[in-house]
């Protein structure tokens, strides 16, 4: 039992810090809280639901683009004009893409609901310790963690990351010192339309189902386990979102069944407990001067 | 403008100290400013100066040391507090309330430092008109040219019935003509209510002016303090600050 | 490198037209500074020939092109700019930010090279070469984005009152800078606000008055010919200083 | 969708019947189909000759899925003097439409709410029908049906998301103790697009001995999901579960689990061993009208309820209000694809007796089990009006 | 003087007669527009409260729909008959057995909503003013959560997921008019305080505003609670005017429409919230009437194109005015509104 909580629990967590991963990468680097990232995770979901006939990897791949195609578009349709406004009225915008999104898709290819059947290698288990271990959850740990050290490497110690950090600040001085600022803007956006790809590889192979709606629990989760770590800095809003899954998972196994409806209302009492005590928080990003 | 004389006279710091990441950015120094007198902070960049200012405005509290208000201990008191004690600073960068007009700039402070609604309407028309403020009283404050943010910053200061006032760099970007106008202002103004003022400032024109006193920090410690024209002559300020051409 | 720029006009929203007919030129090696009071217009006129604003109307050339249009590229004419509110990323260390400055460079060891010229100039850059460049003081930053501007190796300097919250004695570093990029060749237009000591260095004197109208021009002795820019600056300038040095 | 030719006619020889469905946003898929179903069944009717010699006609109004609008677009409608309303197949979205018709006397008929409220004349009124069976009844089939199966220890597994499902779990619970089973045990999960259920499912998994079965109170795709989520950990017992689970998307979701039954409005095209000439008929006619079947059986709920219309407003000259309303309540029988049907009664404005048709669900296949009725609904002291 | 205050008192009183524009649109349009114009006059009384915070403090609140419903469910507790409430809540726990029995006037009902709201924002006060930016919005979004989590779960006092009906009609033209007539005033009020122009003073710059001795976190606190109150106060109108209500009414999506008319009349200004209730109100039923044919001779548009025109239009109208319509201007005041001024226009060589 206890085993089996633990391994759910830590399957939760790896693929809420998976989906935060992305959110906090726009935030850190652009300052953008993009709303619109569960859209982006829903057109990878379709791509797996238009794609399920066909060999699961190439439906991978497929969904993997088609998240970046639509994070690219929205870049360019909506973000780059609004390039430099203030965070509110970015978020608004990713909002407005959001709903976009969201009736483009209910108009045309998901009016309802539609099921992705189960991958059969991902729903096997295996014995560990005596506890029957999904493959999947252990996927999506490996995932999480290469993921994230590979995000950090790109951001961290490339001068991709760099560069891009700069062109975000400041535009105009970028450019003026040669750096290719709309280029390095949209492949933000290409990074973030990979985790997001990735995200809702795993997000579907655990619900199994696709809908219009559904961009709304994984753009949740990552918006708010980006705060919760601390907005600007990765490992913070991985271990944010890690935090969100496993106590989420916690309060469903410690829950008695007749409390089991408030899971919600302990969360997010707990998170605003948690930014009230640090409202930077849990690990903050850099330190800005006032002066 | 209800200056209150019986109140505190000397704003002070003993030993004070601060550090980040290894690095000793204020390291024991002491001062002190009176009511009524002008005190210049100089030293090379990096010394200390904006860092002091912080802890005496509250923004930083000393790892070390303390700031005093006569006898009492300021330390641990927050930037609030603090300017309702009567210290209040500016910032290196005017930070003016850019989509509020001038006139509600300085009419926060004075609501700020606690007086009433009349009251601080009238502190604020009295401020502006004697910084000279008074035709662009009604504009947002980021129609106004960088000049006149400065002053607005500064004139927002003295409306918060400052007894002691910090000014970071407050000429930085004047030419000669403007910048002595502008502190030749803020000084009749301090005589007038008594205020002692704390002085941060390259330019040297208005620091030789101005000040009564000159204290040069360099990496974080007191280098020697006394009237402007000796620190000036002093071969070690020379030295670090003012070079060769001075 | 010819700068020239002709009748322009700037215009800011609908409203605002902080620049109005300023012509004037800097000479392929020449040190042109260019002086007047708060928004006189002068940061605008920096922008303008970056192409950061657009013009209303005029134009602005380098070496005979066109800044404002698509295809001039002001890094491959070697043109350099340090702005007013010294454009330092504050979410980079103070190395990205130098290193940044380098971007476009292939030869990584002649930057390197280049990089530790600026950190012998400026040793405060390389006592916090790892750190958040915005957690410097005022005049640490100043310091960076002069050092990042030499970076480019420019052949035009726009430098937009590079002294500005700097110490004396770095006052007096900066202006040996400027000379001894004026003594390589590089050409150079300089804001400042210490109009003497500009007037002094500079070959030739440019006077701004607001909005963004020249005054005046020239040399020291030129300049103080003109009864109107006398009466603007307040002081008469002479050439002493500059014979001196 | 049949536009809003608001041209004055002669009111005599014509019925009017207007829709305030949600043709767009969250709610759409619920109203869709059905409403589809149901102006396939006008024209039908219009081609035979009308209600009585009475042609029908529709006005549509799209609702877009908010209440607001739904009062907006019945206000709009009754001034278009309609003689009967139609609402979206959700309760709390009918609600603001339906008071509006109330007050204005005009019947209004939810084209598909599950909710027992909707049925209840002392809740919005008296005017106020519903043309399905609802959750309780749902619930209590599910009972019914396992309980014959001799099944006699359940575990009910619930989903606290909405109403439906919170009904649909109590009425099962109290139908299979009143048929002599035993309710082993309970659990819950939140539903909604994000389920997980581990750690439910470990517990259930460490039950000695295990139930007969389960029932999932739920809805898709949560519901689904928790099925699938049930048996890749391991629970091997018969799962069972309402209607609101019906669609291709649980063959999709559930892949090839199996073991799993629900009790269904109708099994066609993604459903077979049904073998109803009516119902292939339904699906032929809606297919060849509209392109492709109908993705669920709640579309036959939409297509049977204008049966029912035609039935009770048969024989009525004068179209107003209270007429049209007693006419409902009468409670006829009403041919169906899914056979006879009692509607409405004077104290209860649903259908009881609805023939579920129980569907297994097989490694990807869903077959056709049987049909099965309720007597009745039991009283839970919740002022369900159709109980007892 | 004089003058001065006739002056500020100038917006108010226009944003009055819109308001009463709104009414007499209603009075005018038959009983369709009418409910349209009663929604309306409701969606200004909860802007008003919305704008009262976001607009002074700079924070966009998500959670403002949470005061909505506690005052949604007040109305109900207050104003459904007593008879119907013995069967609605015959599962309420013994210590609120009392709710049974209340029963109060619409007007009342109103008041004691808007009260309720404001109990809650004392409650979440204290951490509100603590945070800054987006850690106060996600906060407010918290309280949303729990606030939606608790009213639909908990089924034996709020009946859960299930409806509330029964709530006797009572807010008419005339009543909506009045309520966003004081709200107006109240919220406006506010905005003039010396509590409101020093919490304005901190959303231009928070170091700054604690240089000069303003209390931030005391004035955050304020325009929290009164805004709960005008939330809480048009959550008991809704109530008293739709008459059924469910708990799914007050979540997301109808967060995110009242942020959509706060946000394109300009989120910063009072004006801006009350023209963007009255022009999405007006935009929302002039698209639903487009999307069922009414002015294209009955061809319809296809199901969701109101939605994606709404989405369009709130994406250009950003790009165009980045903070709205008004800008942080008022109306009839001098000064300015929409700050194109600060976009520096991009250099045409940057976006090849
Ligand atoms: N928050 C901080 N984190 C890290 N280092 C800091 C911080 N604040 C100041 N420093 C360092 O402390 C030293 C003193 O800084 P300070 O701003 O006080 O200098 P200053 O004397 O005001 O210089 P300037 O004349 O250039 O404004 C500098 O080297 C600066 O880099
Ligand atoms: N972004 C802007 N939007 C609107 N007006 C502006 C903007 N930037 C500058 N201005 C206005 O244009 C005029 C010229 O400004 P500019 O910054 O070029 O002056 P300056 O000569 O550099 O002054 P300073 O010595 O203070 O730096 C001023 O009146 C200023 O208010
Ligand atoms: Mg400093
Ligand atoms: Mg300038």
């Amino acid at each position: 039992m206890i085993i089996e909580y633990l391994i759910s629990a830590l399957g939760l967590g790896a693929l809420y810090a998976l989906l935060t991963i992305g959110v906090a990468l726009l935030f850190g680097v652009l300052g953008l809280m993009n709303f619109a990232y569960g859209e982006i995770i829903l057109a990878a979901a379709f791509a797996l639901y238009f794609f399920r006939e066909q060999p699961w990897f190439f439906a991978v791949i497929m969904a993997v683009v088609f998240a970046v195609v639509v994070a690219v578009l929205s870049e360019r349709l909506a973000f780059h004009p609004l390039r430099g406004a203030d965070p509110v009225t970015l978020m608004i915008a990713s909002f407005a893409v959001s709903l976009a999104l969201q009736s483009v898709a209910r108009m045309t290819v998901l009016p309802r609901a539609q099921g992705v059947p189960p991958e059969s290698f991902l729903s096997q288990r295996v014995d560990l310790l005596g506890a029957r271990v999904s493959v999947l959850d252990l996927l999506t740990f490996v995932l999480c963690g290469t993921v994230l050290a590979a995000v950090a490497y790109v951001m961290g110690r490339t001068s991709l990351g760099v560069q891009l950090r700069a062109a975000a600040e400041n535009f105009q001085m970028a450019e003026a010192l040669g750096v290719k600022g709309n280029r390095v803007i949209a492949s933000a956006f290409v990074i973030a339309g990979v985790l997001a790809g990735i995200g809702a590889v795993v997000f579907v192979a655990r619900q199994g189902a696709v809908s219009a709606e559904m961009g709304l629990q994984p753009m949740l989760v990552g918006v708010i386990g980006a705060v919760l770590g601390g907005m600007s800095s990765l490992r913070g809003a991985a271990l944010g979102g890690f935090i969100l899954g496993v106590g989420t998972a916690t309060l469903e196994a410690l829950l008695p069944s007749s409390l089991i409806a408030f899971r919600d209302a302990f969360l997010f009492t707990a998170l605003i407990a948690v930014l009230v005590v640090r409202p930077q928080g849990l690990l903050s990003g850099s330190k800005v001067r006032v002066s | 403008m209800t200056a209150n004389f019986d109140s505190p006279s000397v704003l002070s710091m003993h030993d004070a100290g601060v550090h980040f990441d290894g690095v000793k950015a204020v390291d024991g120094v002491s001062l002190s400013v009176s009511r009524g007198e002008v005190l210049g902070l100089i030293g090379p960049n990096g010394s200390g100066k904006t860092t002091t200012l912080n802890l005496l405005s509250g923004m930083l509290r000393p790892t070390v040391g303390a700031v005093m208000l006569d006898d009492s201990d300021l330390s641990r008191l927050s930037m609030r507090k603090r300017v309702h004690a009567g210290v209040v600073r500016t910032y290196q960068s005017g930070r003016v309330f850019e989509r509020l007009t001038v006139f509600e700039n300085v009419e926060v402070a004075a609501l700020g430092a606690g007086l009433r609604r009349g009251a601080a309407r009238a502190a604020a028309r009295s401020t502006l008109t004697q910084l000279g403020l008074d035709d662009v009283a009604d504009l947002p404050a980021d129609s106004l040219t960088a000049g006149r943010i400065r002053t607005t910053a500064i004139a927002r200061a003295l409306a918060a019935q400052p007894r002691f006032l910090l000014l970071d760099e407050p000429a930085a970007g004047q030419n000669e003509t403007e910048a002595v106008q502008l502190i030749e202002s803020i000084r009749g103004f301090a005589r007038e209510h008594g205020i002692g003022v704390l002085l941060v400032e390259h330019d040297m024109p208005v620091v030789m002016g101005t000040c009564d006193r000159l204290h040069v920090l360099d990496s974080g410690r007191t280098v020697i303090e006394g009237e402007p024209q000796r620190v000036r002559k002093d071969p070690q300020v020379i030295e670090i600050y003012f070079g060769k051409r001075a | 490198m010819d700068l020239v720029i002709d009748d322009l006009y700037v215009q800011y929203g609908s409203s605002v037209m902080a620049v109005q007919g300023a012509s004037l030129n800097v000479r392929d090696g020449e040190l042109v500074a260019l002086i007047g009071q708060n928004g006189a217009g002068k940061s605008t006129l920096m922008k303008a020939v970056m192409g950061w604003v657009g013009p209303h109307s005029g134009s602005v050339m380098i070496d005979g092109a066109a800044v404002n249009d698509r295809k001039f590229s002001h890094l491959k004419r070697g043109v350099s700019f340090v702005p007013e509110d010294r454009g330092i990323f504050s979410s980079l260390t103070v190395g990205e930010n130098l290193r940044l400055g380098g971007v476009t460079r292939r030869d990584k060891k002649a930057l390197d090279a280049d990089i530790e010229r600026e950190l012998e100039r400026f040793p405060v850059l390389r006592k916090y070469w790892g750190r958040g460049a915005s957690l410097l003081s005022g005049g640490e930053q100043q310091q960076l984005a002069i050092a990042r501007a030499m970076m480019l190796n420019p052949r035009l300097l726009l430098l937009d009152e590079p002294t500005l919250g700097l110490a004396p004695i770095i006052v007096d570093l900066i202006f040996d800078v400027i000379e001894q990029l004026r003594a390589e060749g590089v050409t150079i237009l300089l804001v400042e606000q210490n109009a003497v000591r500009s007037i002094e260095v500079a070959d030739r004197t440019y006077v701004l008055q607001a909005p963004g109208r020249v005054i005046g021009s020239g040399t020291a002795a030129e300049l103080s010919a003109s009864p109107a820019v006398v009466e603007y600056l307040g002081f008469e300038p002479n050439d002493s200083g500059k014979a001196a040095s | 969708a049949c536009g809003g030719n608001s041209g004055s006619s002669d009111e005599a020889d014509e019925i009017v019947i207007g829709f305030a469905t949600s043709e767009s946003g969250n709610m759409a898929p619920f109203d869709v189909e059905p409403q589809q179903a149901a102006m396939l069944r006008i024209d039908q009717l219009n081609e035979e000759g009308g209600i009585g010699g009475k042609t029908i006609r529709a006005i549509t109004r799209d609702v877009r899925s908010s209440p607001e609008t739904v009062g907006t677009a019945a206000t709009e409608l009754i001034g278009e003097g309609i003689d009967l309303l139609v609402t979206p197949c959700d309760f709390d979205l009918s609600a603001p439409g339906a008071s509006v018709a109330q007050s204005a006397e005009i019947p209004a008929v939810s084209i598909c709410a599950g909710d027992p409220k909707m049925a209840d004349r002392t809740t919005l009124g008296d005017f106020v029908f519903s043309a399905n069976a609802g959750s309780d009844v749902e619930g209590g089939t599910g009972a019914a049906w396992a309980a014959d199966q001799g099944w006699e220890t359940a575990y009910v597994l619930q989903d606290e998301s909405i109403e439906y499902t919170k009904s649909a779990g109590a009425y099962f619970q109290a139908t299979f103790e009143e048929l002599g089973g035993e309710i082993v045990g309970a659990d819950a999960f939140p539903g909604g697009d994000s389920v997980n259920i581990a750690s439910q499912a470990a517990r259930l998994r460490g039950l000695s001995p295990q139930p007969d079965f389960v029932y999932v109170a739920s809805w898709n795709p949560g519901g689904a999901t928790a099925i699938r989520q049930l048996r890749e950990s391991g629970v091997e017992v018969p799962i069972v579960g309402p209607a609101a689970l019906d669609g291709q998307v649980l063959l999709d979701i559930v892949g090839d689990a199996s073991n799993i039954y629900y009790t269904g409005f109708a099994c066609y095209n993604y459903c077979s061993g049904a073998d109803s000439e009516d119902l292939d008929a339904f699906v032929s006619a809606y297919a060849d009208e509209y392109g492709s079947e109908p993705t669920s059986a709640y579309a036959v709920l939409g297509y049977s309820m204008v049966s029912a219309f035609a039935e009770a407003l048969a024989d009525v000259d004068e179209l107003d209000g209270p007429a049209v309303r007693d006419a409902l309540a009468e409670g006829e029988p009403v041919d169906t694809p899914v056979g006879e049907v009692t509607y409405f009664s004077p104290t209860c404005h649903k259908i009881i007796d609805f023939p579920m048709s129980v569907i297994n669900v097989d490694g990807g296949a869903m077959t056709f089990v049987t049909q099965q009725r309720l007597d009745s609904v039991p009283d839970l002291g919740d002022g369900n009006a159709c109980a007892g | 003087m004089t003058t001065q205050v006739l002056v500020r008192l100038r917006t108010p009183l226009l944003l009055c007669a819109i308001a009463g524009v709104v009414a007499v649109a209603g009075l005018a349009g038959g009983p369709t527009v009418e409910r349209v114009a009663v929604l309306a006059l409701i969606s200004i009384v909860f802007v008003t409260g919305l704008s009262t915070f976001s607009a002074n403090s700079g924070i966009m609140s998500f959670g403002h729909v949470a005061f909505m419903a506690l005052g949604a469910y007040t109305a109900a507790f207050l104003t459904i008959p007593v008879p119907l409430k013995g069967t609605l809540f015959s599962q309420l726990p013994e210590p609120m057995s009392f709710l049974r029995e209340l029963q109060s006037s619409f007007v009342v009902a109103v008041v004691v909503g808007g009260l309720v709201a404001a109990v809650l924002g004392l409650i979440t006060a204290p951490g509100i003013a603590r945070l800054s930016g987006l850690q106060s919005g996600i906060a407010t979004l918290a309280v949303l959560m729990v606030t939606y989590n608790v009213l639909s779960s908990w089924t034996s006092v709020t009946r859960g997921s299930s409806s509330m009906i029964g709530i006797p009609q009572a807010t008419t033209l005339w009543s909506g008019l009045g309520f966003a007539v004081a709200a107006i005033i109240v919220a406006w009020a506010y905005q003039s305080s010396r509590s409101g122009l020093q919490l304005r003073a901190s959303r231009e710059d928070y170091w700054a505003s604690v240089a000069s001795g303003v209390s931030v976190g005391r004035h955050r606190a304020t325009a929290w609670v009164l805004s709960a109150f005008l939330c809480g106060a048009a959550g008991a109108l809704y109530a008293s005017f739709i008459t059924s209500f469910n708990v799914s009414v007050f979540f997301l999506s109808t967060t995110f429409s009242f942020i959509v008319m706060v946000v394109l009349g300009g989120y910063l200004s009072l004006s801006g919230a009350v023209l963007g209730a009255v022009g999405v109100s007006l935009l929302q039923e002039v698209l639903r009437r487009f999307q069922d044919g009414q002015f294209t001779g009955g061809s319809a548009l296809p199901a969701g194109v109101a939605d994606l025109m709404l989405a369009a239009l709130l994406l250009v109208v950003l790009i165009k005015f980045p903070l709205g319509l008004m800008g942080s201007g008022e109306l009839g005041q001098r000064g300015r509104q929409q700050q194109t001024d600060e976009v520096e226009p991009q250099p045409e060589g940057a976006s090849a």
